[in-house]
C-alpha cells in the first residue's frame, strides 16, 4: 500500500523535484512562511464549515497558481486522506448525537460525521496552503527564511545540515539495499529480516559518524571557530507587502466568517 | 550446471535513461556462454555500472529483455531466482559489508536462500578457506583493509555457489599484491564471469573476450587499449 | 504517528506546543555549534529510518527509531526530531503544521525518557547485554510514544477516547519490530565502533 | 611570500598509529619547498590520507614535529594558523562542502579569517571566475555534478590564498573530461601542492617530485611505474 504513495526518497532525493516557475516563486520567503503560519492557525481554530470551505478554496487557488505538479501533490494529500478515512468511519460511531444509521446497535451520528468531516478539511486545506507556498521554495532557502523570522541559529542551521546530508546519506542507504537485495535478500515477517536491517541501521548510523567527523575536519580546516554564516540578502518588496496585505485581508475574513457563524447559532 | 549450449545469459535490446538525463544504454544486445570471462571496458560513466545492476535487476529496465539461464525475468520475483545464480560483486566493497563480523557476513547469503544456521556457517567456513581467508570469520568487517574487505566480499558472493560471477572493478582501491592474490583465485574459479575493470593488465590476463561500452552502444573491442593524450 | 491539524483540541495543542519549546531549548543549550555536523547527520539517519518500511503479516510498518536516537543524542534529540518532522510536514505532507509542538513531544520526549533508562545499560561491557538494553529502548519508546499519542487523543474531545484506546494494540507490532532492530543496531554498533555510544558527550 | 629558502612544510619523524591496530606511519621525514609539487604515491589503506590529515593537525601525531612556515605546531592553536596557509582539499567533496549554497561555501573560509561579508564575497565571486566557475554561486552544492563539487572545493580553498594546496585523490570519480579541467587549473597555479593520486597520467603531468609511502615508510620514488608482470 504505502509504496504506491508518494512515501519514498525519490519524491526528496536532495529536494531536486523541478516545479514550473510561478509568480509565487517571486514572493519573498518569510511573506509566505508568515502566511501559511496564520492561515494554519486562523483555519484550526476555525469552529465552523464556512470558514474552513473558504479556507480550502483559498487553497486550491494557491495550488493553481503556484503550478504544483497535480499529481505529486495529490499522491501527498492522498497518503494523509487514508488516516483520515479511519477517522471519519469512527468518529461518527463515537460522538452522541442524532442517529444517521445504526451498525449492530451502534448508532453513527451525524456530529460525529461532520466532525470527522470538518478535520479533514482542516487539515487539507493547510497541507495544501503548505505545498504552494511553502515546499515550492528550496529546503535551504526556507532555512534562511526561518533565520530571518528568529528562529534559533542553532535549528537554522541543524535544519540546513539535515537538507544537505539527507541526500548523501540517502545514497548510501540505497546502494547498501542493493547490495543486500544482490544477494537474494527480500524482507519478510521475520526475525533474519529485522536482524539484517538492524545491522545495515547501525552501519549506516556509523558511516554517518565518521562522516561528521570529516565534516568538521573540513570546517577545522577553513578556520572555523564556532561560528555559522548566512549568506542573506532578503529585501522586501512592492509585491510582498501587497500579497502579505492582501493575504492578511482574506485571514480576517476567515474569523469574520467565523463570529458571523457564531451570531447565527446563538440567535438559532 | 546441465545448460548443454543454451547461453547463461542473454540481453536482448536493452535500453536505459536515468530521469532527466540522456539514455545511458541504447539497445544493448549481449550474450553470456558458460566458462566465458567477458570484459566491458569503458569510460566512466559509460554506463557499466548501470548495465550490471540491470543484469541482475537492481534497476528496471524500460525496454529490452534480460534472459537469465532460460527464463526471460520480468518480476521482482524472477530477478531474485537468477539473483541466486548469479553473484554480483560491487564497486565498492563498503557498500557491501554491513554485518559487524566477517562470518555474519558471508553467512547472510545462504541464510536468504533458506538454509539453516549450522549449515550457514559450515558452507561460509568452506569457502572463506577456499579463498585463504580461513582465521578471518570473527574480524571485524568495518576494521579491514581493502584488499581484506574484498575477498570477503567474493566470499559472500562465491558461497551462493553462483553458476555466472559479476565482478563491478574487483581490482578498484586493492595493491598490486593484492591484485595478483585477486587474479590468482579468479583464475582458479569454474564459474563464468562478466567484468568490468579499468586495470588493462588484470582484464588483459583474465579475459576470454573483451567488450566495449561507449555512447551506450556495447561492440567487440577491436583495439583494446587507447592512452589519453 | 503523526497527527494531522485540526483533530486536537486548542488547550494539547498548546501544551504540547509549550513543552516542544522547553525541550527543544534545553537541546539546543546542550549542544555546541561542534557537534552540528554530527547531529545534523545522525537526525538525517533517523529521517531516512521512516523511509525503510518492513512488511508485517499483510501490511507494513515504517520505522521510527525514536529509542536509539535518544539513547545517542539525549535531549539534543528535541531540536533534531522538530527539525525533521516539519520537513516531513513542509515536503511530504506528513501530520500538520500546528500539531508540530505535540508531535514533536510525542516522539522525543519518550526518546529523551529512553535516555535517561538505558543510559548505564547501553555503556555494559558486554555487547550482548548492551545490545538487550538497546531492545529494551527501540520497544520502550515505542510503548512511551504510543501511549502519549493516546492521551493526546483522548485529552482532546470524549469522542477520541475509542482511537485512543485503538493507537495502544496497534502499535504492538512496531514494537515487537524495533526491538529486534534496535537489538541489531547496538551490538553492531558495540563490536564495530563501542566508543560511538560509550564516548561522553556534554 | 618571502620565505627565501626556507622550507614550506617539514616533518621530522613523524608517527602515528590508530587505536587497536598497527601503526600507519613510521618515523616519516619530508620537506616541502616552494613551487615544487609532491606527489605521494601509496597502496590503499597505506597512510596517505592520515599523512595529510596530521600535517594540518587534525589529528594529532604522538611523536614527531611538523614546522610549519618556520613554526614547529604542537597547539590547536599553532595549527589554525597553518590551515590558513596551507590548504587541504579532502578526497570526498561531499565532506567538504557543507552549506547550502555554492557562495556561502566558498564564502566560508574567508568569513573566517575575518573578512567583512562584503570583502568575502567579492573575493568569492572572483575566486569562482577564475576557475571558470562563474554563474554557480547560488547553486545549491548538493545537487552539483562530481566535478562541479571539485571545482567548487576547489575554490572554497583557494579563496584563502594558502600558500600551499594539499590536494587528496583530487580526480577521484572524475571522468576524462572533467580530470583534463583540473590538470590545466592546477598547472596555472602557483602554489606549492602535495598531491595524492592513483591516476599515473594525471600525477606524471603535475609531479615535480615523486614519493613512495608504503609500510609507513614514505621514500623517493625510483622508477615510477612497475608494471606488474
Ligand atoms: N542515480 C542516478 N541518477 C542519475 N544519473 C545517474 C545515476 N547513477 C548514475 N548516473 C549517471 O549515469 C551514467 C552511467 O553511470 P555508471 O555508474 O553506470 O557508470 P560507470 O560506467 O559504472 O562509471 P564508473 O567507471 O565511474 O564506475 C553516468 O553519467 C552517471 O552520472
Ligand atoms: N578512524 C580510523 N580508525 C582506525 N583505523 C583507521 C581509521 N582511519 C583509517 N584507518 C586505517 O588506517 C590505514 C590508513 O588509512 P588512510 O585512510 O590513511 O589510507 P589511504 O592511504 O588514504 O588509503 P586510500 O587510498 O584508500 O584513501 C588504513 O588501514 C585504515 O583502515
Ligand atoms: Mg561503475
Ligand atoms: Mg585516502
Amino acid at each position: 500500500m504505502s509504496q504506491g504513495l508518494e512515501h519514498s526518497l525519490t519524491s526528496w532525493s536532495g529536494q531536486a523535484l523541478k516545479h514550473q516557475a510561478s509568480w509565487i516563486d517571486a514572493i519573498d520567503a518569510r511573506v509566505r512562511v508568515v502566511c501559511s503560519g496564520l492561515f494554519a492557525l486562523v483555519v484550526v481554530l476555525s469552529s465552523h464549515f464556512v470558514p474552513t470551505l473558504v479556507g480550502l478554496l483559498a487553497a486550491f487557488i494557491l495550488v493553481k497558481s503556484s503550478k504544483l505538479n497535480i499529481k505529486r501533490t495529490l499522491r501527498r494529500v492522498i497518503a494523509m486522506d487514508l488516516f483520515m478515512l479511519t477517522l471519519i468511519c469512527v468518529l461518527p460511531f463515537t460522538t452522541p448525537g442524532d442517529a444517521m444509521f445504526s451498525v449492530f446497535g451502534f448508532d453513527a451520528s451525524w456530529q460525529g460525521l461532520a466532525h470527522a468531516l470538518l478535520i479533514t478539511i482542516k487539515a487539507n486545506a493547510v497541507l495544501l496552503v503548505l505545498f504552494s507556498l511553502v515546499a515550492t521554495m528550496s529546503a535551504s532557502t526556507l532555512g534562511h527564511a526561518l533565520a530571518h523570522l528568529k528562529v534559533p541559529d542553532k535549528l537554522v542551521h541543524l535544519m540546513l545540515f539535515m537538507v544537505r546530508y539527507l541526500d548523501v546519506i540517502s545514497q548510501e542507504y540505497k546502494k547498501m539495499r542493493r547490495a543486500m537485495q544482490a544477494r537474494a535478500f527480500v524482507l519478510r515477517t521475520n526475525q533474519h529480516t529485522w536482524k539484517s536491517i538492524g545491522y545495515l541501521f547501525g552501519m549506516l548510523l556509523i558511516r554517518s559518524v565518521e562522516r561528521a567527523e570529516r565534516i568538521s575536519g573540513a570546517m577545522k580546516c577553513r578556520g572555523f571557530c564556532g561560528r555559522y554564516y548566512l549568506n542573506d540578502d532578503m529585501k522586501m518588496r512592492r509585491v510582498d507587502a501587497i500579497f502579505g496585505f492582501a493575504f492578511f485581508c482574506f485571514l480576517i475574513l476567515l474569523i469574520g466568517l467565523n463570529i458571523d457563524d457564531l451570531f447565527k447559532s446563538t440567535a438559532d | 550446471m546441465t545448460y548443454s549450449n543454451q547461453p547463461l545469459i542473454k540481453i536482448e535490446n536493452l535500453s536505459y535513461a536515468y530521469p532527466r538525463r540522456g539514455s545511458v544504454l541504447k539497445a544493448i544486445n549481449f550474450v553470456l556462454h558458460r566458462s566465458e570471462r567477458v570484459v566491458i571496458n569503458g569510460d566512466n560513466g559509460a554506463g557499466k555500472t548501470t548495465l550490471l545492476h540491470l543484469i541482475v535487476g537492481l534497476k528496471k529496465a524500460k525496454q529490452g529483455d534480460i534472459i537469465g539461464f532460460g527464463e526471460n525475468c520480468k518480476t521482482e520475483k524472477q530477478f531474485n531466482q537468477l539473483r541466486a545464480k548469479a553473484g554480483l560483486l560491487f564497486q565498492d566493497p563498503d557498500d557491501q559489508l554491513f554485518c559487524p563480523t566477517v562470518l555474519e557476513d558471508v553467512m547472510f547469503g545462504p541464510l536468504n536462500l533458506g538454509l539453516t544456521k549450522q549449515q550457514a556457517i559450515e558452507k561460509s567456513l568452506q569457502t572463506l578457506k577456499q579463498l585463504g581467508m580461513q582465521g578471518f570469520e570473527s574480524r571485524i568487517t568495518h576494521q579491514l583493509s581493502g584488499g581484506e574487505k574484498r575477498m570477503i566480499t567474493l566470499a559472500s558472493v562465491l558461497v551462493m555457489e553462483p553458476q555466472v560471477l559479476i565482478l563491478d572493478e574487483p581490482t578498484n582501491a586493492l595493491d598490486e599484491k593484492a591484485k595478483m592474490r585477486l587474479l590468482n583465485v579468479l583464475q582458479a574459479l569454474p564459474q563464468a564471469m562478466i567484468i568490468i575493470s579499468h586495470d588493462k593488465i588484470f582484464s588483459d590476463q583474465l579475459a576470454t573476450r573483451q567488450l566495449n561500452l561507449q555512447d551506450g552502444l556495447l561492440t567487440e573491442a577491436s583495439n583494446p587499449a587507447v592512452a589519453v593524450a | 504517528m503523526h497527527i494531522v491539524d485540526g483533530a486536537l483540541s486548542v488547550p494539547v495543542l498548546v501544551s504540547g506546543a509549550v513543552l516542544a519549546v522547553v525541550g527543544v531549548f534545553i537541546g539546543l543549550k546542550k549542544m555546541d555549534y561542534d557537534h552540528l555536523p554530527l547531529v545534523g547527520v545522525l537526525a538525517s539517519v533517523f529521517f531516512i529510518a521512516s523511509y525503510i518500511h518492513l512488511p508485517l503479516g499483510f501490511s507494513s510498518v515504517h520505522l521510527i527509531m525514536n529509542g536509539l536516537l535518544g539513547i545517542i543524542l539525549g535531549w539534543v534529540a528535541f531540536p533534531a526530531l522538530l527539525v525533521a518532522l516539519l520537513l516531513q510536514v513542509i515536503f511530504f505532507g506528513f501530520g500538520g503544521l500546528l500539531v508540530l509542538g505535540v508531535n514533536t513531544v510525542n516522539i522525543a520526549l519518550p526518546a529523551v525518557i529512553i535516555y535517561y533508562l538505558c543510559y548505564k545499560g547501553i555503556r555494559h561491557e558486554s555487547a550482548k547485554v548492551a545490545a538487550i538494553w538497546g531492545a529494551i529502548g527501540g520497544a520502550g519508546a515505542i510503548i512511551i510514544t504510543s501511549v502519549m499519542v493516546a492521551f493526546s487523543l483522548a485529552l482532546s474531545g470524549e469522542s477520541f477516547v475509542l482511537a485512543a484506546k485503538a493507537v495502544l494494540p496497534a502499535h504492538i507490532p512496531i514494537m515487537i519490530v524495533e526491538g529486534f532492530v534496535s537489538y541489531a543496531a547496538v551490538y553492531l554498533i558495540h563490536t564495530v565502533k563501542p566508543e560511538f555510544i560509550t564516548k561522553e558527550k556534554s
